[in-house]
């Protein structure tokens, strides 16, 4: 290899993005697009957490929805200015995500992941239930839409490259942090906590900074996503949507930062192209989840990778 | 980085561990255990299967608590304090199940055992100050530096979980080397290996000796624990029952029946 | 360990084909037919709404082919599913405009993903002709959105009203936790004062639930003369199980919510005796002759029924009146979007199944109090309560 | 009646076993002895299924016991004890050798069974007084006394027991040897890991010695127990020395 | 006092399912460390079972019970053979992931077999409700409050008296030590996973008289048996039951003195609590006996 490889990426990725943003005329498309954006950052901030520090959570669609709820509530009912209501939004994520980890966090296995998944339900249940300040079930409207001076957001196209700039930029963040010191740490915890340990590593308190900063994540993508389709309800952030991240991360492949961004686009045009199917979709759906994960369990970037490497040793 | 004392006319206890006991449920693992570690010498941890020779290296390395006693490490209290302190103070380890970070490279290995000995934190990871990357650069020559003390360059860039046992075995003691330890603790480190390898091992051990670590070693190798320990205790059923140069331990009748039953 | 290094390009290698594999960058056909979008929810939590609602406006799409399309151009119905989901129905909505430039729109079926697809279609500028009940989604008032659903505030009227001729003052409330139930309660909670009525206890039930007598009990200890329960299947048949079973004689009274004949079948016995307001196609065989919807609703069961052989539901005539309404104003204005939105503005007297619409620029959905007639269980099949 | 040729197995990624040969013949107790981390439990397991594994052979009654599962060999009549009694301790004692003719159970053949449990209950009185006690309740002893009776109960023809002395007082261990030997007495083949070398050798006919994945001393036991190499296979001798005739 | 009471017993009757549920996932995770997240979908075909044999096809009650129960089993058993002992890599998530998938696949066959309507059946019996100091008890609650406990008695029995229900307890204890007995554990899996297919479908078949039965009941129903079992202890079976009937009544309870909008979250506060402070659950499976 002449050139590292993750170097070029950086060239490449950003390339397709823009060849995108000036080729696909339709903003239909440009909308899927924002959605895998949007997608892609929830995977990658579980992916942190899950593929890096090894700790699963089913409940992240919470965050999701704090992030989004809480920019709403500020721009809505407060007037705030999106862009102030965002730092806003990151931060009450950050501590509802602090809060939750010290009790949380002390649990393994199928405890955290129980853990987790109660604490979505019950912050779904408060979306819900608190109608006065979030709209109840019937969801929230009148989130107003991104500006930015002169620049208006509200355009497919310019949405489409102010997500996947910031996309970018967590990519870039997550890469950075997990070729760190603080990211070497985040591995070692995933591979063995108690040699972590012995390494001088504070495995607890690194394992909240994760969760944290995922939930940023997460709350940064529900921001993005409140102020792209300006409306929000409970449903949009249920326990099945908490599944479906835990579902990007792992078909795309754990402990990969692009297998995020992978499993995201998958699972955002997987649906859609099953409308094909229409009354099939469930079970074709299910059926796609059984047999990746029997078949590759590492996921599917993994996955490929290793058939790939197999029949090139075979042709031999 | 920690300063280090070049410590040769200095014979001062290093760690001293006070009349320790541990029990687990109804099972005393270890009880009313006492020993001293010179520094600069390396002391032999011996004894039958569920001696509590494993307790031990636990309690020292802040893995549990103990029940009752003290553990003084350069005259300080250490007992109680959390794992990932003791390393702080000095105290590395390695261990018997080889504990490595499969999912990283060899050399990443070696840069997490550096953890202690550095600061950068979530947002220098993210901005990559120059202070930053300096530390970074240094944590990757003091790694590829600890490598080449091991023999272990050449597979720096190998997925740790696919070299040899052997050469893992020895990566382990390089990631412990990397906090700069006063102390450091092999759990049988030569089981697995073959003749070879202990041999090795042993160089290798003496050459760490000659730092100026002091080392723990627990070995069921008793040739390689006899040839490299100045010192060797042994536990029999979480009690000390015997303590003395390895000469005198080898013909030890406790010792013996210890290890091989009661005779007559 | 070499390979994990290409796993970036192995991602974005799958993600972009996946991408090119998932665009068919066929062009739009020529102009030769009016295109109208339909998303309904035809699967997930509310395809009881948008199944019957996609085969009503399939229906009507052929009937107006039939007799020769719009002003001689044929329309054809595009329509996709959103599962209730308001972030599907965004990104249908976003198809239905962008790819299959469609010149209106009608649906969603639930009032949450009509929220959330209303900002789209009022910066697009297309005309949206929502499924859904919610008042919200009318007032106030948005220049391109239409609803031809009944809004809960004449099903509310029509039961307090009746409540009022019967005497009662005091009831409880037992409400879904969803939007529907959400939107009957604020209505049930604003008008009562209005009528004089007391609201003692109000209580709400999942969805799902299986059980609501611990709800039932407490409302019950309050002392209500009469129960509201707002939902829609299958909850409301569990509440009208469990209030007979506790033995409680009050009126229950249901929403408009569960006006199928789905309801008698799920509660069995116990829907004998429950009151509800309903649009009058439950009960079109029972109106007067000089109903002015009569005829219309005659009509279109009677279509429904040969054409799917399966019994007609109360919900699908919200599209086929929003689709009719579409196609009469699409007349002679060449699929002009704004054309189509000022005729739809100035409508008056359409008739409808689900009543008389009379639309104006302060008034989107165009109903009255008068869409709705009280109807009463009895013998396991609908009668009709005379005002 | 057994015969080990040139067995190589792993211990996670251990090499645990590196080429080990070695035959019990019937009738007889060969016991196995060496240090802590010898490989000798690892050999056990790979008789009995536990370690699928393995390189070489292990034959029993002249047939490859590769690739049989546990159950599958305890069928075939070779019955381990293992390191550390693994008993079922919320179960009854009886249960917990009931359980132990789960195959027999199995074949309908109850009498069997019943005969078997007898015998066992004779073999130990302690577990009849107790029959009705959880097992987890026993002391050490009488726990290593049931798991040897639940092996027994499956008729096995070769019993391997792993370290039957571990954590017992001196005159237990005495006492469950002797019942050993009795066995053997009564026709039944043992196998004998035992890191306590001396009262393993005073009951067994021959002995191997183990060391390091090897088998480094073999003989009858009455020669291997005044052996000096025994010692040093425990205790180790001159570094180098040693060090310099294996490589 | 009387509405208390009311409240008691209707949590009684819908804690008794809860209970039902509880232990078909203690009895799984017993045997095989392994959360079945597809449990719900179970109850689901166990009731739209039920509903197709005996609500259509009129076939006599206690034969279509039979039946179904036995479907569902025969479900299960292909189940573990297809999905679960296929998987290459047997990691908690991975493991989850599939059972997620496999949820999502039975809920859309039966949505594909049976509609997306909602259907209802009569009760086992038609008597009238029962009076207990003013408070009404179904029949069909005591039909559920009967079942659930003669079955958690029979599998009480089974697994005390039965050689078969003891080598799974074994397997359950120590895996290694039940295959040197001569214990086929994989087969024991097996079993369990039949068995805990059955106990789902026997808590769908016994709530279908009192509830509507559509392809999507089966999601709450499973997460909220997994709380209970999760308070009872995970992996006990008196905990299970135990937990159950306690989730019924606290959530019932909670409707009555505070508000319904909070019931769902009560299930889950008691949850997070029981995790934090006795993850355990309220009768720990690692001090107290497993069964």
């Amino acid at each position: 290899m002449a050139i590292a490889p993750h170097r070029i990426i950086y060239l490449i990725f950003p390339s397709i993005i823009i060849l995108a943003g000036l080729f696909v005329q339709n903003s239909y498309y440009l909308q899927v697009l924002t959605f895998i954006g949007i997608n892609t950052l929830l995977a990658l901030g579980l992916n942190l957490l899950m593929g890096y520090a090894g700790q699963i959570s089913l409940g992240h669609a919470a965050f999701y929805g704090i992030g989004a709820y809480t920019t709403a509530v500020l721009t809505v009912h407060y007037g705030l200015s999106p862009w102030a209501a965002l730092p806003c939004a990151l931060a009450v994520s950050a501590l509802v995500a602090l809060i939750v980890g010290f009790p949380t966090l002390k649990l393994t296995g199928y405890y955290l992941g129980m853990g987790t998944l109660g604490f979505g339900m019950i912050v779904h249940i408060v979306f819900r239930e608190w109608s006065d300040l979030t709209g109840g079930a019937s969801g929230f409207i009148g989130i107003p839409p991104l500006d930015l001076g002169p620049i208006s957001f509200s355009s497919g196209r310019n949405y489409f490259y102010l997500v996947w700039a910031i996309v970018m930029m967590c990519l870039v963040v997550s890469n950075r942090l997990i070729n760190s010191r603080v990211g070497r740490a985040l591995r070692s915890i995933h591979d063995s906590e108690i040699a972590a340990g012995a390494m001088g590593i504070n495995t607890m308190s690194l394992k909240i900074r994760v969760f944290v900063l995922s939930a940023v994540f997460s709350a940064l993508a529900g921001f993005l996503y409140a102020h792209f389709v300006m409306f929000i309800s409970p449903g949009s952030f249920d326990f099945l949507v908490s599944i479906r991240i835990v579902t990007m991360v792992v078909i795309g492949g754990m402990a990969s930062i692009w297998g995020a961004l992978f499993g995201a686009t998958l699972l955002t045009l997987l649906p859609e192209w099953l409308h094909a199917f229409s009354e099939f979709e469930m079970v074709v759906y299910g059926l796609i989840l059984m047999v990746v994960m029997i078949l590759l369990p590492q996921g599917l970037t993994r996955g490929v990778l290793d058939i790939y490497e197999k029949s090139k040793t075979r042709n031999r | 980085m920690k300063n280090r004392k070049q410590e040769t006319a200095d014979t001062s206890d290093l760690l001293a561990v006070q009349s320790l006991s541990k029990a687990f449920g109804g099972l005393q693992a270890l009880y009313d255990v006492s020993f001293t570690v010179e520094r600069g010498t390396i002391y032999g941890l011996i004894g039958p299967n569920g001696a509590g020779k494993t307790t031990l290296f636990n309690l020292i390395t802040g893995v549990f608590s103990p029940d009752e006693g003290r553990i003084l490490f350069e005259n300080k209290e250490i007992q109680g304090i959390p794992i990932y302190d003791v390393v702080k103070t000095g105290i590395a380890r390695t261990f018997q199940n080889v504990e490595l970070f499969g999912g990283m490279t060899v050399l990443e290995n070696v840069m997490v055992g550096c953890h202690v000995r550095s600061r950068s934190g979530f947002l220098g990871a993210v901005s990559r100050l120059p202070r930053v990357m300096k530390e970074e650069r240094r944590i990757k020559q003091k790694s590829l530096e600890l490598l080449d003390f091991v023999g272990l360059m050449p597979y720096s860039d190998q997925k740790s979980t696919d070299i040899p046992l052997g050469r893992q075995r020895m990566l382990e003691i390089a990631r412990a080397l990397a906090a700069v330890p006063d102390l450091l603790l092999l759990d049988e480190p030569a089981a697995g290996l073959n003749a070879v390898e202990t041999r090795s091992l042993g160089e290798l051990i003496a050459k760490i000796k000659e730092k100026g670590i002091t080392m723990i070693l627990v070995e069921h190798d008793m040739s390689l624990t006899m040839k490299v320990s100045d010192m060797v205790v042994v536990l029999d059923q979480g009690q000390k029952i015997a303590e003395g140069v390895p000469k005198d331990i080898q013909s030890d009748e406790t010792v013996m029946a210890a290890y091989l039953g009661k005779s007559g | 360990m070499t390979r994990l290094k290409w796993a970036p390009f192995t991602a974005i290698v799958l993600s972009v084909s996946m991408l090119w594999a998932g665009m068919d960058i066929t062009q739009a056909r020529a102009e030769d037919t009016y295109k109208i979008g339909g998303i309904f929810s035809v699967t997930g939590r509310a395809s009881f709404l948008g199944d019957p609602e996609k085969r009503s406006m399939e229906m009507v799409v052929d009937q107006i082919n039939d007799r020769g399309g719009i002003d001689g151009k044929k329309v054809e119905a595009v329509i996709y599913d959103t599962e209730a989901d308001p972030t599907k129905a965004v990104m249908a909505v976003g198809k239905l405009i962008n790819r299959d430039k469609v010149i209106a729109i009608v649906g969603p079926s639930t009032t949450p993903t009509t929220l959330a697809v209303i900002g789209h279609a009022e910066r697009a500028g297309v005309p949206l002709i929502s499924c859904a009940a919610g008042n919200k989604i009318t007032s106030p008032v948005k220049p391109w959105v239409f609803k031809t659903a009944q809004s809960d505030i004449h099903a509310v009227a029509a039961i307090y009203n009746h409540m009022k001729s019967k005497g009662i003052k005091k009831v409880g409330l037992l409400t879904v936790s969803n939007a529907f139930g959400e939107s009957g309660k604020q209505q049930l909670e604003s008008q009562a004062g209005s009528f004089g009525i007391k609201i003692l206890r109000s209580e709400s039930f999942g969805a799902k639930d299986t059980d609501m007598t611990a709800q039932l009990t407490k409302i019950r200890s309050e002392g209500a003369e009469a129960i509201v329960c707002w939902g829609t299947n299958p909850g409301p048949a569990v509440v009208a199980k469990n209030l007979k079973q506790l033995a409680m004689s009050i009126p229950l009274y249901q929403s408009h919510g569960v006006a199928s004949p789905k309801f008698i079948e799920l509660a069995g016995e116990a829907a004998e005796g429950i009151l509800l307001p309903t649009g009058k196609i439950l009960v079109h065989g029972l109106l007067d002759e000089s109903d002015p919807q009569k005829a219309v609703l005659e009509q279109y069961v009677k279509n429904y029924e040969k054409i799917y052989k399966i019994p007609v539901s109360g919900f699908g005539g919200y599209a086929y009146d929003g689709m009719n309404i579409l196609a009469r104003a699409m007349q002679g204005t060449g699929g002009d979007r704004g054309k189509i939105r000022k005729n739809i503005e100035t409508m008056k007297n359409f008739v409808g199944v689900s009543g008389v619409f009379n639309f104006s620029e302060n008034e989107h959905n165009g109903l009255a109090t008068d869409a709705f007639v009280m109807v009463k269980i009895e013998n396991g099949k609908w009668s009709l309560i005379e005002q | 009646m057994l015969q080990i040729r040139n067995l190589k197995c792993y211990y996670g990624r251990i090499m645990a076993a590196k080429g080990v040969s070695l035959s019990v013949r019937s009738g007889e107790i060969v016991t196995l002895i060496g240090a802590n981390g010898a490989g000798k439990s690892t050999l056990l397991q790979a008789v009995c299924g536990l370690l699928p594994n393995w390189k070489g052979e292990i034959l029993f009654e002249k047939k490859s016991l590769k690739g049989l599962a546990p159950p599958a060999i305890v069928k075939r009549g070779v019955s381990l004890v293992p390191e550390g009694r693994l008993i079922f301790p919320p179960l009854s004692v009886l249960d917990n050798l009931k359980l132990g003719a789960y195959t027999i159970y199995r074949k309908k053949e109850h009498e069997r069974a019943a005969a078997n449990m007898e015998r066992i209950m004779e073999l130990f009185p302690i577990l009849r007084e107790r029959s009705e006690q959880q097992a987890g309740t026993l002391s050490g002893g009488e726990q290593q006394m049931l798991a040897i009776g639940r092996a027994m109960m499956a008729e096995p023809k070769l019993l391997l027991l792993d370290e039957p002395s571990m954590g017992l007082a001196p005159l237990l261990v005495e006492k469950i040897m002797a019942t050993l030997s009795d066995l053997r007495n009564e026709g039944l083949t043992i196998l004998l890991v035992e890191q306590n070398a001396n009262a393993a050798l005073k009951i067994a006919d021959r002995g191997y010695v183990l060391e390091t994945g090897n088998i480094v001393l073999q003989g009858a036991s009455s020669d291997l127990a005044t052996d000096v190499e025994v010692k040093r296979a425990y205790l180790g001798k001159d570094y180098d020395e040693f060090y310099e005739g294996r490589t | 006092m009387q509405e208390i009471l009311q409240y008691v017993v209707s949590g009684l009757t819908i804690g008794a399912i809860y209970a039902v549920i509880a232990v078909g996932f203690s009895m799984l995770f017993n045997s095989t460390e392994l959360i079945n997240f597809a449990q719900g979908e179970f109850v689901m075909l166990g009731a739209m079972g039920l509903v197709t044999l005996w609500g259509v096809f009129h076939i006599p009650l206690v034969l279509a019970l039979l039946l179904t129960v036995a479907g569902v089993s025969v479900i299960g058993f292909l189940f573990e053979r297809l999905a679960i002992r296929t998987v290459r890599n047997p990691h908690p998530i991975v493991l989850i992931i599939i059972t997620v998938g496999a949820s999502i696949f039975f809920r859309g066959l039966s949505m594909l077999i049976w509609g997306k309507d909602a259907y209802s059946l009569p009760p086992f019996t038609d008597t009238p409700p029962l009076d207990v100091f003013g408070a009404k008890l179904l029949s069909q609650s005591i039909w559920i409050l009967c079942i659930s406990l003669v079955l958690v008695a029979g599998l009480y029995f089974f697994y005390k008296k039965t050689l078969t229900g003891k080598a799974m307890q074994a397997c359950a204890i120590n895996k290694k030590a039940a295959c040197l007995t001569g214990i086929p554990a994989e087969r024991m899996v097996l079993l369990a996973f039949i068995l805990s297919a059955a106990m789902g479908a026997v808590a769908g078949v016994i709530i279908s008289p009192i509830t509507m039965c559509s392809y999507d009941m089966g999601t709450m129903l499973g997460l909220k048996g997994f709380c209970a079992a999760m308070l009872g202890g995970l992996g006990s079976l008196w905990g299970s039951l135990i937990g159950g009937f306690l989730l019924g009544v606290l959530e019932s309870l909670g409707v009555g003195l505070f508000t319904s909008g909070v019931k769902d979250a009560i299930a889950f506060i008691i949850l997070l609590l029981i995790l934090y402070f006795r993850p355990g659950g309220i009768i720990s499976a690692k001090s107290v006996r497993r069964f």
